[in-house]
């Protein structure tokens, strides 16, 4: 098997550079590559275009990016929970482009995948049409849209092997998948991280040949949003 | 004078058909699993990538890495199943889940639904909402029947910007129960216990359809 | 959870109607419903279209029911290893149509997923391209493919819990998986059947929405084409 | 007087970069696995379903559920993993396996490749070659140079149908190692042992591009 370790965050995104294109895994906080954004921020590359389900929020994931002033364009589904965002979206700083998410998310795939573009029903008759080939198929309309790549993709997963296969947990998983296969630079940043022959290859949710670095990050905040328990 | 949330999606949750699998939006929507009869097997789908979605967590029990599509912790339940962004919308978009419940902003008499975009507003997106109403078969609205300032959210044609066409087949409000027809107008099929077929009428700007006597919504 | 389970393979089929469009899981002879196969032999329906990677061999799998005559059209990438196959086809009485593996895969999926035509490049410049739509993208000549669905899907997989849930082993997934996601009746044999709650839903590779029906199958064959074994 | 498929293997096996992901297609590719050096770090993927083949088996370990896509049984290494074949495929077809190795009928001097139908014979279908070839960055073929009956496989156009246009990077035949020009012909880069550079061109009846010394193949 091929190694991918690299020592930390900070080599692992050592040669992203200004104005490069992002993938960033996660929903709202939950599976976000908490690690290598951290690195990202004491990098200070800036112009960044992100692509990601969510923005975070103010203190924590995209959010601590975009304080900084690092992100140039967001490519989400869904940008609420983040004042500083609000604030640059209205003065203009941001570039901000709204993707219904299931697209979203078959775009990244359809990147990694070679299927440069495809049909879909979401979003015809809105505004999100706007510009794009329309086309009937069995009396319904669809919308034609491409794949989207990333310079490098930025992964969390739950439990890696040095070869690059990663396991995630629960709905930590999410966007994290279909960016690894996505990224032209894939990195991965892992809670546990085994050697080669640990994890079962029946149950490897991303083959290694997606992950071109990996990581151990260490003590991962894991912020919850709506920390919500029963009712007793 | 009409129901409370609690009472639309005690409402919503009689429409629910055993054996079925259920997405439920934020807002309302996600009351309705508390009122499913215990006699009803069904599965709830979550955007974010979980089916058979579970009560929330006791306090020990919360994981950062289990939430729902509204970033709230929840558990699985014995037969649930995780999967990714992508695999959770082939579900959604080839039509395996059976039943979408969604909030609005405005529903039109054809079916066409607005709830993601105020304009003059911040622009938070549509999340998966605009998937979820160009797929879906059988889509359910539950809101209210006039916003708070009294304009009926029951249109002719959307006013705000859509969020899909002709997709919405039933809308359950504080005040009645409506088909959307499929070639057109609100037909009545239930009022809200003490509301008037007249009040229904005056509060509903679309095409309000009345045949024969409208029964009384039966709440338990 | 809702309760999937049939009691046999007949049962299971019970409703399959002369002229049917089927798929059928497998690569090979690896990972194919034998039992949902000898069930169809059983009930003796006619005028089949199989989907399916390949055909079977003369007294395995799908060529048994070649050899009964109940197959009139094959969809496959690949039909090599069965001479009644070739007799059939040669004497015109079974159709067949060849697609590229990847394009039968995607196209599959693609039934399964709400996409009813993506762009794929293979086959570009050879006769499958014959009447089908071009385009290019980045400099790429590319063929516009359509969804491929079926009446009756037949999987089978390693372990299921009754709710449909399944898992797959080895490389006996290989067409399983989406073909469970095609069907409009999905029909899933397992080698072991379990209570929900019994199978870590992190590992689940079939969610249960796909499955409309379950069983388990008794002493399956597994059936080895090519056994080969290390040189001493 | 020429390589056997031994010998042709194991100078494709010379063309193996450490670190990669490569496909092996069936015939002489899969005897390629058997020569890279132990020094080198690869990865071999089956399109069926596997990434990390093994050695074929010991007699108690054959297990029916894992084969490659030749359909014999074989093994998983540590690190290996398992997928779907639409999973197999996206990474064929999303340029993520760095080199395709396949046999071939006929390459013409501008890369096309014929290797899936012979005009009048049965017709066994492209599997995934199709797949493979319109979608791979870097393809070696490995095949005879002549035919049986002594006609050129290396030719100025394919005369048998096509499995992919202007993908074959480099050919190794029993006589020689060519490049396939990015603006047509094949370039001679290293004679088999004891074979002549104008046997090979006699052998070729596409463009031969020869350039100064050509060198003997070393074979170890």
């Amino acid at each position: 098997m091929i190694n991918k370790v690299v020592a930390s965050p900070d080599e692992a995104v050592k040669d992203i550079q200004d104005n490069a294109i992002l993938m960033l895994g996660g929903f709202g906080l939950c599976g976000i590559p908490e690690q290598s954004i951290a690195a990202l921020l004491r990098k200070g590359v800036n112009g960044l275009t992100c692509i990601s389900n969510n923005a975070g929020v103010d203190d924590f994931g995209i959010g601590l990016m975009l304080k900084t002033r690092q992100v140039k364009k967001m490519i989400s589904s869904y940008v609420g929970e983040n004042a500083e965002f609000e604030r640059q979206l209205l003065s203009g700083e941001l570039e901000v482009d709204l993707i219904p998410q299931g697209t979203l998310a078959e775009r990244i795939r359809a990147g990694g995948a070679g299927i440069p573009a495809f049909f879909t029903p979401a979003g015809y008759g809105t505004e999100v049409a706007e510009g794009k080939e329309v086309r009937e198929f069995n009396g319904k309309m669809h919308l034609l849209e491409s794949w989207l790549k990333a310079d490098f993709a930025l992964v969390k997963a739950w439990k890696g092997d040095t070869s690059g296969n990663l396991i995630f947990k629960g709905t930590a998983r999410n966007f994290n998948p279909m960016m690894a296969m996505a990224g032209k630079i894939t990195i991965a940043e892992v809670e546990e991280l085994v050697e080669p022959g640990e994890l079962d290859p029946n149950a490897i949710h991303t083959p290694g040949i997606y992950v071109q670095r990996i990581f151990q990050g260490e003590s991962y905040e894991k912020r919850i949003e709506q920390r919500t328990t029963k009712i007793k | 004078m009409g129901l409370d949330k609690i009472g639309i999606a005690k409402r919503i949750a009689q429409e629910v058909k055993d054996g079925t699998y259920i997405n439920l939006g934020i807002g309302i929507p996600t009351l309705v699993a508390n009122f499913i009869p215990e006699n009803i097997n069904v599965v709830l789908q979550s955007e974010n990538g979980l089916l058979g979605i579970g009560p929330f967590p006791e306090e020990e029990e919360v994981d950062a890495d289990l939430i729902n599509a509204g970033k709230q912790t929840v558990t699985t339940t014995a037969g649930s199943s995780l999967f990714s962004s992508s695999e959770s919308f082939e579900m959604i978009r080839g039509g395996h889940v059976d039943l979408t419940i969604l909030g609005a902003m405005e529903v039109s008499e054809n079916g066409d639904i607005a709830n993601w975009k105020i304009p003059g507003k911040m622009v938070k997106g549509m999340g998966g909402a605009m998937d979820l109403v160009a797929s879906a078969d059988n889509i359910i609205v539950a809101m209210q029947h006039c916003s708070r300032s009294g304009q009926s959210k029951l249109l002719e044609a959307c006013s705000l910007p859509i969020t899909g066409l002709n997709c919405v087949k039933k809308v359950v409000t504080d005040m009645a129960v409506l088909d959307v027809l499929p070639d057109g107008g609100f037909k009545l099929l239930e009022r809200a216990p003490g509301v008037s077929v007249e009040e229904i009428q005056n509060a509903t700007a679309g095409k309000l359809i009345v045949e024969g006597e409208i029964p009384e919504m039966q709440i338990g």
